[in-house]
């Protein structure tokens, strides 16, 4: 248990945890916060598993973006306490966490046993001749961006102008989507 | 200009007649219309002349082959078809009625047609039928004669359904189609078995490979190929049992019934069997089955004709009766009397049929003979060259008909497959045939005339406009084919003299002079009846035995016909009324056409609603539309479970991922 | 320069119509895009001429072909295009009816043309590309894009029962196209199995399916086959067709008649038979007899119908039980045939609803019974009418025949009795088509209506008689037009026969006399 | 040397890294959180210069007045010792959080800026980098981006019109200018071919021609774009919409008084220095010099100091030019805050979306294209 | 031996539960969309992860791609709750049963 793992272990336990705290938050605006501070953590842990490129983007465009529109969002409804039910969890929903609870409690006993990496030695990922595996060192210094990029734009190219592509649409359907309804206004006034 | 060049130009050019007056002649002038419409047959005539008094009689046989028109690799070789013509003596004799007797109807239509609006498309159309009608005999294999043989189809049912304004028209050209297809069917399945035994279907590569062992090992299906042609026979040339759409036909100008329904499209039938005769007489059965149809046919449409009382409709019986013959003549293995006889009842059946059309063009298209009566007075030529068919198709001796009937009926006698019964069956229908046309003839020209003047009057409401209403003889255009024709069927018989005649007149060339021409084509059928049956069994007193009874009957019934109708059509009555039903049987034909309609038609009619309502509708459909019924049953049920809330469905997914998780790692 | 054109003129044809769909889109008025939509097809239909041009006959390898990374190395899932003698003269028919679809379109479209048009033009790219893939995945991909344009086509801008059909269609085509799918994906894994690597190219997995087991063969075959089938139609799967036919609107119907329905016995003769010469052995005998009673029993449903389009709907039904027929005969004549009739039936039937449409525009009506006497208010629409009539019953001179001919002769060498049970057809055919013209072009002019209809526009006319022109060239021209197929559809009989695998290979056909091979790089 | 001695001295050595490390970020906080007060006066000043009066010139120490340089001092002793107020109807966590946020990013962004190359301290090479990340100045973005909620949170946990508002307007503003930025500092990292800053500062000390290879020289309108982005980003004029007096009185700070409202001011101050000493590294070369790249400046210098302390001497040296540098930017954000008038907001989205945005990504493929083919040839 | 990579995945699979709980259970737009982004980030958490496993750089590509949908949805599904809270002024799932089959 080195000062790598440790870490890594606090982060991933504090993010569960604040997952947790953010879905039984009342207040969108705390929820928000807690979730930035989970992904936040989860950046961290990508930094841990030497994929700094996805760490820092997770905080720019997870945290720094995606997430500014929501509380831009929230800010604007600035909903009311009233709108602000909090439904109460009824039995079932209630055995149904208690179940999630356990089957999680005992399949982290069994990843604490190392099963998970016997499980994935079985798959034969890692020998398969038909994976996709790249030989090429890829988490030396400097060398993550460079791969991300190689393996984004070379093998994924398709993928990723499809991306594109649904981006734009969003966009342009978000645009529509908010503006109809000033343009309504609009006529109406 | 060499013979393959002048073949090639005798098919294209009625063709390109047909293009100019359809496509690019449509507003011209008439006399442009008929000038280019008759030069297009015209024009061929000559050439053909050139090429059948020339190499052609030389004993020449003359090929080319203007494109290669189909080419499949077929078992280890290819099969190759190409758009070949070839003219042999055959051919020849054909090529020179078609063009020649073409011409002259073309000229006679051009008169004929000169108060049609729109006589373009009937030139287009009549052109169009020579090019199919000469690219039938001139084809060099089996699919270049069924292009011909089919077009001839689509152009009679184009010209029949001519005046289309009238339903009735364009229905008798629909039956002639139909009819024709299903003769054309048994002509399609011939040229199958033919690739499947010859590997080829050019009628020389034929010949060559119809050795007598393939003969030997392949009777079953040489006998099958003979009725298929049989069949295609039935239905071009109006046998029975096809023979339907023919009296039906006459519904188009009465040009098209001369040229089409008499002289030509119907007599391709005894063509393709001359033409295929060396490989028919291979089959007893199917050369005996010939013979039978086409005697029964001659007898059977002759007794229709005893009571028609429209003079196109009584010619056409009557063509239906001779086809008979040919077929007959054909069947017991004298082909080149089938062959005569379809040229001499091209000249007089064509005569009578340009007769007839000169007297329903003066009449203003009256056709009921009890409402005519005593023309030839005001139709002398007319009225004189109809005799002159008249006596020739009843087989007056010294005219035409006379030498080829006879003949006919000697062969039916005693001919290689020849039977004496046949010949009874031929007599009588020879002498019903003198009793029509006898009567026919009496009823339209000689008599007290029953025209009607207030039918006249009637006829200017339809907008023909005459300036006069007396019955007077057609101009120069109309009856010159007429004079010309009357010639030909008064010499056009001696080729086809009988033996006997021969020796009396003291002529000792042997064989008679169709004969001698048809020699080279029909040598394999000699040989291969020789070889099976022996020569023909007959002798000179059983020849002039058989033809002094034929001219005796047909005198008798001549004379009895004038005695019956001297006063008129009402001659006829008393023995009508003494037949009573069997009369009303005859005039409706023997009621074929509604049992066909019975036994035929509307069963087929039932079982395509059958299909439509029961198979589609209720049988495919019903499993279309009900099966996801049922499915829908169900599911609707489990729609239920489809709350429609994200929350719910999550909660199964929930569920799944545990699942999972217990099912791989616990 | 011809070699690399030739590498690329496969993607240009698929390509640049959807480009077309594009500019069209953004066209602003309607009258513009229909020009835009026409000049596109034009354009295409020149393009493809290069295939004619640079054809090599000699050959039965994949010409013009191109062979380019698509999906992800591992699957082995790759764009390959080319075109053999089977797909030639189809991938043509599709280019040249497609102009004569946009001009008929002028005056039968009338609503949301530019939509229209791009959906065309879409369909158009995904005809050519169905029929020029040789990647079950691409073709799939193909495939189903023809049916998207289709079920849209149908549903905006068909009659009054459009849904109905529409979905109709889509449904039977869809469960046929997924259980096509099902054996893809079944080949694909057993091709992993017995070669280790991943692939979905045509070439390779005709040698995979040959080498299976009957009985796999069997069911593979039996799934496939009934895909195409349903797009045939053969009976009994042909339910959909008279709905969609009498639905859709003129350019819909004449490119269903025309070309999609030829996708079906494409994909019998490219997928279904080479790949499964065993099963297809063993089903012959089914499916000539489906085929067969599929002609009698569209011709006798045909011949009972008062709406024009139904009937012709059911016509179809009958031609294309011919094109099953002979190509279950298994000898060049009856796959010669076959595609043979595919090509004139397109032009046939084709010209038959566009006819259809003409008088549609004018009087809005499909019942025969409100019409008749044509021919004397339009001389020039009775002639075509009679012209693609006597196309469609297989006249001599026109192709029909020639198609009709050499099937029934190849079915004849296999079955006699089965030849002339078809043969029977061409009776039936006479019988319902002839009845067809005497009920519309012949007989008196009563309704008044039908008075004051016009002759062809010279648009009109120019359309229709281009195919009528085509109707005699196809008669008389079978020779250089059968040229091309020759050596595929003899290696195709050659194949079957011996239950081999079907072998071929990827050629650019350069400006030499050499092919040049095209590699097929990570295979 | 006793025992204890030689321990430490071996602790010191075994750590070196760690030590240094924490010298290092020690160093970078300094320098941060000296920046905000020597700003104030700085701003001040100038502004009394370009407005023709005095400004403060009295407040000294032990009478030494020094310009008024006591004047920060000053101020931060008064507000650090006002009263910590928190209003009744805020939500009182995220009113103590907001201003933490900004101040903490600040403070953390400057570690990712490299003082210098490298100094050698008994045998070990110590670089000048506090904090050096695989994914190289992006981490400077991550901070930046992160500082935006400092001031919608403060706007929303206000409970005030005003400032609800203004949090509004930042966090729309800022992530609008975000873009702009990246996508200008885009080319240059193809350009150089990397993400880390020390690289490209070694890339800018050499030279073509006479002029160094300077990124600003390299590709201008990258250069143009991210500092008109940075004064969006920074919320400095003319783009401080989110605290516009004239029209939302103090927009998100108008509930804040006190040390908090200060800790805003050190963020801003922190990232206009962070950001500042960024777009030196990218575009003008860093601690360099120009025409003297460091190897040769520390050979220059070795003679005189010997080695090892030659390293520190030029260490010292980058550093001054390094500030040298940023004051150039400071003394812009000043000079511009008084004399460009502000914005108004949707003249701002207008700039931002409809012309630093397409501009940004048209000069982006243009040097993709250049650098495509440079590369070719 | 416990690595990383297969904690990683551990740490996703229970947060990806947290992040279902939430949408079932919340009946807030905002927040099920919230819950929504946390399951993304399981998921993100999960490829990087695979990626560190596997040696490939295949898992955070894939990120990059769930990255870029994540801010798609976030759009377009923002945009949608505005335009909810105008028309019907309320955001509870509850309220907008309008479409349930």
């Amino acid at each position: 248990m080195n000062l790598v793992m440790l870490s890594f272990i606090v982060m991933g336990v504090a993010a569960v945890l604040l997952s947790g705290v953010m879905i039984t938050r009342r207040w969108p605006v705390s929820a928000a916060m807690v979730l930035i501070s989970v992904m936040t953590l989860l950046a961290g842990m990508f930094g841990l598993l030497d994929a700094h490129f996805a760490a820092v983007s997770q905080i720019i465009v997870y945290a720094g973006a995606i997430m500014v529109v929501f509380v831009f969002v929230i800010m604007l409804l600035n909903l009311p306490p009233e709108e602000l039910r909090y439904g109460g969890v009824t039995v079932g929903e209630m055995i149904l966490s208690a179940a999630g609870v356990a089957v999680a409690l005992v399949l982290g006993t069994k990843v604490g046993q190392g099963y998970l990496s016997v499980g994935i030695e079985e798959l034969g990922i890692l020998k398969s001749e038909n994976s996709l595996a790249l030989h090429r060192p890829l988490f030396g210094p400097d060398q993550n961006v460079k791969n991300v990029a190689a393996t984004m734009f070379v093998e994924y190219l398709w993928a990723f102008e499809l991306i594109s592509f649904l981006i734009i649409a969003a966009m342009i359907g978000s645009v529509v989507i908010a503006k109809k309804r000033s343009a309504e206004n609009a006529n109406a006034a | 200009m060499n013979y393959q060049a002048m073949l090639a130009a005798v098919l294209l050019i009625p063709l390109l007649g047909a293009l100019l007056n359809g496509f690019f002649l449509r507003r011209a002038p008439r006399l442009v219309t008929v000038t280019v419409g008759t030069l297009a047959i015209a024009v061929p005539f000559v050439l053909s002349c050139l090429l059948v008094f020339g190499p052609v009689s030389a004993g020449e046989v003359i090929r080319t082959e203007l494109f290669s028109w189909i080419s499949v690799p077929f078992n280890e070789g290819r099969l190759e078809v190409p758009f070949g013509l070839s003219v042999d003596r055959l051919s020849g004799i054909l090529l020179l009625i078609i063009t020649g007797v073409g011409s002259l109807i073309h000229l006679y239509a051009g008169e004929y047609m000169s108060h049609e609006e729109g006589v373009y498309r009937f030139f287009a159309y009549l052109n169009l039928f020579v090019f199919s009608m000469l690219s039938l005999v001139l084809g060099s294999n089996m699919v270049v004669t069924f292009l011909g043989w089919e077009g001839v189809g689509v152009c009679s049912y184009l010209l029949i359904g001519y005046w289309y304004s009238d339903e009735a028209n364009a229905r008798a050209g629909m039956k002639a189609f139909v009819a024709n297809r299903v003769g054309d069917l048994g002509f399609l399945l011939a040229m199958f078995m033919s690739v499947k035994l010859f590997g080829t279907l050019d009628y020389s590569r034929i010949a060559e490979a119809l050795t007598n062992e393939l003969a030997a090992a392949n009777a079953p299906l040489l006998t099958a190929i003979g009725l298929c042609l049989l069949l295609g026979v039935t239905g071009k040339s109006a046998q029975l049992p096809l023979y339907i759409w023919l009296p039906d036909a006459m519904a188009g100008p009465t040009p098209v019934s001369a040229l089409i329904h008499a002289a030509t499209m119907v007599t391709s039938g005894i063509y393709l069997m001359t033409r295929m005769s060396f490989l028919l007489v291979h089959s007893p059965a199917a050369m005996t089955t010939i013979a039978v149809i086409g005697a029964c046919t001659a007898l059977f449409a002759a007794t229709i004709g005893l009571v028609q009382n429209d003079i196109k409709k009584v010619l056409a019986y009557s063509t239906v009766s001779q086809l008979g013959f040919m077929v007959l003549g054909c069947g017991v293995g004298a082909f080149q009397f089938g062959v005569a006889h379809l040229m001499t009842h091209a000249f007089f059946k064509a005569l009578l049929f340009l007769g007839a059309g000169s007297v329903i063009h003066a009449m203003h298209h009256e056709q009921d003979i009890r409402k005519m009566g005593g023309l030839i007075k005001k139709m002398p030529i007319t009225g004189w060259t109809f005799v002159i068919g008249t006596l020739a198709i009843i087989g007056f001796p010294g005219l035409s008909g006379f030498f080829s009937k006879d003949e006919i009926l000697y062969y039916a006698w005693s001919g290689t497959f020849g039977h004496p019964l046949l010949w009874v069956l031929g007599a009588l229908a020879a002498a019903c045939t003198s009793f029509y046309m006898v009567r026919l003839t009496y009823l339209v020209f000689f008599g007290e005339s029953r025209v009607e003047h207030a039918h006249h009057h009637h006829d200017h409401g339809h907008g023909h406009d005459h300036h006069h209403h007396e019955i007077h003889e057609n101009p120069l255009a109309m009856t010159l084919p007429l004079m010309i024709l009357a010639v030909f069927s008064i010499i056009g018989g001696y080729v086809s003299m009988p033996h006997a005649i021969m020796h009396m007149l003291g002529i000792h060339a042997g064989e008679n002079l169709i004969t001698q021409w048809l020699a080279p084509v029909l040598e394999k059928a000699k040989v291969v009846m020789t070889a099976a049956h022996g020569e023909a069994h007959g002798s000179a007193a059983l020849e002039w035995g058989l033809m002094g009874t034929s001219t005796l009957v047909m005198l008798i019934m001549s004379g009895f016909a004038i005695a019956l109708y001297k006063a008129g059509p009402k001659g006829g009555e008393s023995i009508a009324k003494a037949v009573g039903g069997l009369y009303r049987l005859i005039l409706d034909k023997w009621r074929v056409d509604e049992l066909y309609q019975a036994v035929i038609i509307e069963p087929l009619k039932k079982v395509g609603d059958g299909f439509f309502k029961f198979g589609d509708r209720a049988l495919i459909e019903g499993i279309i539309n009900e099966g996801p019924r049922g499915i829908y049953l169900v599911t609707s049920v489990l729609s239920d479970i489809q709350s429609g809330l994200v929350r719910n469905y999550l909660k199964v997914v929930f569920v799944g991922i545990l699942a999972l998780c217990v099912w791989i790692f616990i | 320069m011809v070699t690399l054109i030739s590498q690329w003129i496969l993607s240009l044809l698929i390509f640049f119509p959807l480009l077309g769909a594009v500019l069209v889109a953004f066209t602003k008025d309607a009258q513009k895009a229909r020009h835009l939509a026409v000049a596109v097809s034009v354009l295409e239909m020149i393009f493809s001429f290069h295939l004619i041009a640079h054809f090599n006959v000699d050959s039965s390898a994949m010409q013009f072909a191109q062979d380019l990374a698509w999906l992800p190395r591992g699957t082995g899932i790759r764009y390959t295009v080319g075109v053999d003698g089977l797909s030639l003269l189809l991938v043509m028919l599709t280019t040249i009816l497609c102009p004569l679809v946009f001009l008929s379109s002028y005056s039968s479209i009338g609503s949301n043309v530019k939509s229209f048009l791009a959906l065309f033009l879409v369909l158009e790219s995904a005809m050519i590309g169905a029929l020029v893939s040789l990647d079950l995945v691409l073709f799939y991909v193909f495939w189903e894009a023809m049916l998207i344009p289709m079920y849209f086509i149908i549903g905006v801008w068909g009659g009054k029962d459009r849904i109905y059909a529409t979905t109709k269609f889509f449904i039977y085509t869809v469960i046929g196209s997924l259980l096509m799918l099902v054996a893809f994906s079944y080949l694909y894994y057993a091709h992993y199995q017995a070669n280790g690597i991943f692939t979905t190219s045509l070439i390779e997995l005709y040698k995979t399916a040959a080498a299976l087991p009957a009985g796999v063969q069997m069911w593979l075959f039996a799934a496939t086959a009934l895909a195409f089938a349903i797009k045939v139609p053969l009976f009994p799967f042909h339910t959909w067709l008279p709905d969609a036919h009498v639905q859709a609107p003129t350019p819909g119907s004449v490119i269903l008649a025309g070309v999609l329905l030829k996708m079906g016995t494409y994909g019998l003769m490219r997928m279904s038979i080479p790949m499964f010469p065993q099963a297809a052995h063993d089903a012959a005998p089914f499916m000539i007899g489906l085929g067969v009673f599929g002609i009698v029993y569209g011709a006798l449903i045909a011949w009972r119908q008062t709406d024009i389009k139904k009937l012709v709907a059911y016509s179809s039904v009958s031609h294309l039980g011919f094109v099953v027929a002979g190509m279950f005969a298994f000898n060049e004549l009856g796959f010669t045939g076959a595609l043979y009739q595919m090509v004139n039936h397109g032009v046939s039937t084709g010209a038959l609803f566009l006819l259809i449409g003409v008088v549609y525009e004018r009087r809005h009506t499909r019942e025969m019974s409100e019409y008749g006497g044509l021919a004397k208010q339009m001389p020039w629409y009775a002639f075509f009418f009679v012209v693609a009539t006597m196309g469609s019953v297989a006249l001599p001179g026109t192709g029909g025949f020639i198609g009709e001919w050499m099937i029934l002769t190849g079915v004849f060498q296999v079955s006699p009795a089965m030849a002339a049970v078809a043969g029977t057809g061409v009776i039936l055919g006479a019988i319902y088509m002839l009845w067809l013209v005497l009920k519309v072009v012949w007989g008196p002019l009563n309704n008044d209506e039908n008075k004051k209809l016009t002759d062809c526009t010279p648009r009109e006319t120019f359309v229709l008689a281009t195919l009528s022109v085509f109707v005699f060239a196809t008669g008389f021209l079978s020779v250089p037009m059968l040229a091309h197929t020759e050596p595929t559809m003899k290696k195709l009989q050659q194949s079957v026969s011996k239950k081999e695998a079907y072998k071929t290979e990827l050629v650019i056909r350069g400006t030499s006399d050499e092919p040049m091979r095209v590699m097929m790089n990570g295979r | 040397m006793d025992a204890s001695t030689s321990a430490v001295v071996q602790f010191l050595n075994n750590n070196i890294g760690l030590v240094a490390g924490i010298g290092k970020i020690a160093i970078a906080l300094v320098i941060a959180l000296q920046v905000a007060p020597i700003m104030v006066w700085v701003e001040r000043r100038q502004a009394a210069f370009i407005q023709r009066r005095i400004g403060p010139n009295r407040v000294g120490i032990f009478g030494f007045k020094l310009f008024g340089l006591g004047q920060p001092l000053a101020d931060t002793i008064k507000l650090l010792f006002k009263e910590d107020f928190v209003p009744k109807h805020v939500n009182k966590f995220f009113y103590i959080l907001a201003p933490i946020i900004p101040a903490v990013m600040g403070l953390v962004a400057i570690q990712g800026i490299p003082l210098g190359k490298e100094i050698v301290v008994a045998g070990h090479t110590i670089g000048l980098q506090p904090v050096n990340l695989n994914a190289g100045f992006l981490f400077l973005f991550a901070m930046s981006a992160l500082g935006v909620y400092g001031v919608a949170l403060a706007g929303w946990s206000s409970n005030n019109k005003y400032a609800l508002l203004g949090g509004l307007r930042a966090s729309a503003q800022m992530i609008s200018y975000e873009l702009a930025m990246g996508l200008a500092l885009l080319p240059m990292v193809f350009i150089y071919g990397t993400l880390d800053l020390q690289t490209m500062i070694a890339a800018q000390s050499e030279t073509f021609g006479i002029l160094p290879k300077w990124g600003i020289f390299l590709s201008p309108v990258s250069f143009v774009i991210f500092v008109v982005t940075m004064f969006a980003e920074t919320n400095r004029l003319p783009f401080d919409l989110a605290e516009g007096e004239a029209e939302l009185v103090a927009g998100f700070l108008v509930e804040y008084g006190s040390m908090r409202w200060s800790l805003f001011f050190l963020g801003e101050y922190a990232m206009m220095f962070t950001l500042s000493a960024l777009t030196t590294c990218v575009f003008l070369g860093g601690y360099e010099i120009p025409w003297l790249p460091h190897a040769e400046l520390v050979a220059l210098l070795t003679p005189v100091f010997t080695a090892e302390p030659a390293t520190w001497v030029a260490a010292l040296i980058g550093l001054g030019v390094l500030i040298a540098k940023v004051a150039i930017f400071m003394f812009l954000f000043v000079q511009v805050r008084f004399t460009l008038p502000r914005f108004r907001y949707d003249q701002l989205m207008r700039v931002g979306w409809v012309y630093m945005l397409p501009v940004a990504l048209g000069n982006l493929v243009l040097m993709a294209v250049i650098v495509a083919l440079l590369r070719l040839t | 031996m416990l690595t990383l990579p297969e904690l990683g995945l551990y740490f996703s699979f229970l947060m990806f539960l947290v992040g279902l709980a939430g949408v079932m259970f919340r009946k807030n737009i905002l927040f099920m969309m919230l819950s929504v982004e946390i399951l993304l980030n399981a998921a993100n958490l999960a490829f990087v992860s695979a990626s560190r496993l596997t040696n490939t750089m295949d898992g955070q590509v894939v990120m990059f791609f769930v990255m870029a949908v994540a801010a798609c949805e976030a759009a377009v599904g923002l945009a949608l709750i505005i335009s909810l809270y105008r028309t019907k002024a309320s955001i509870e799932v509850d309220d907008l049963k309008a479409l349930r089959g």
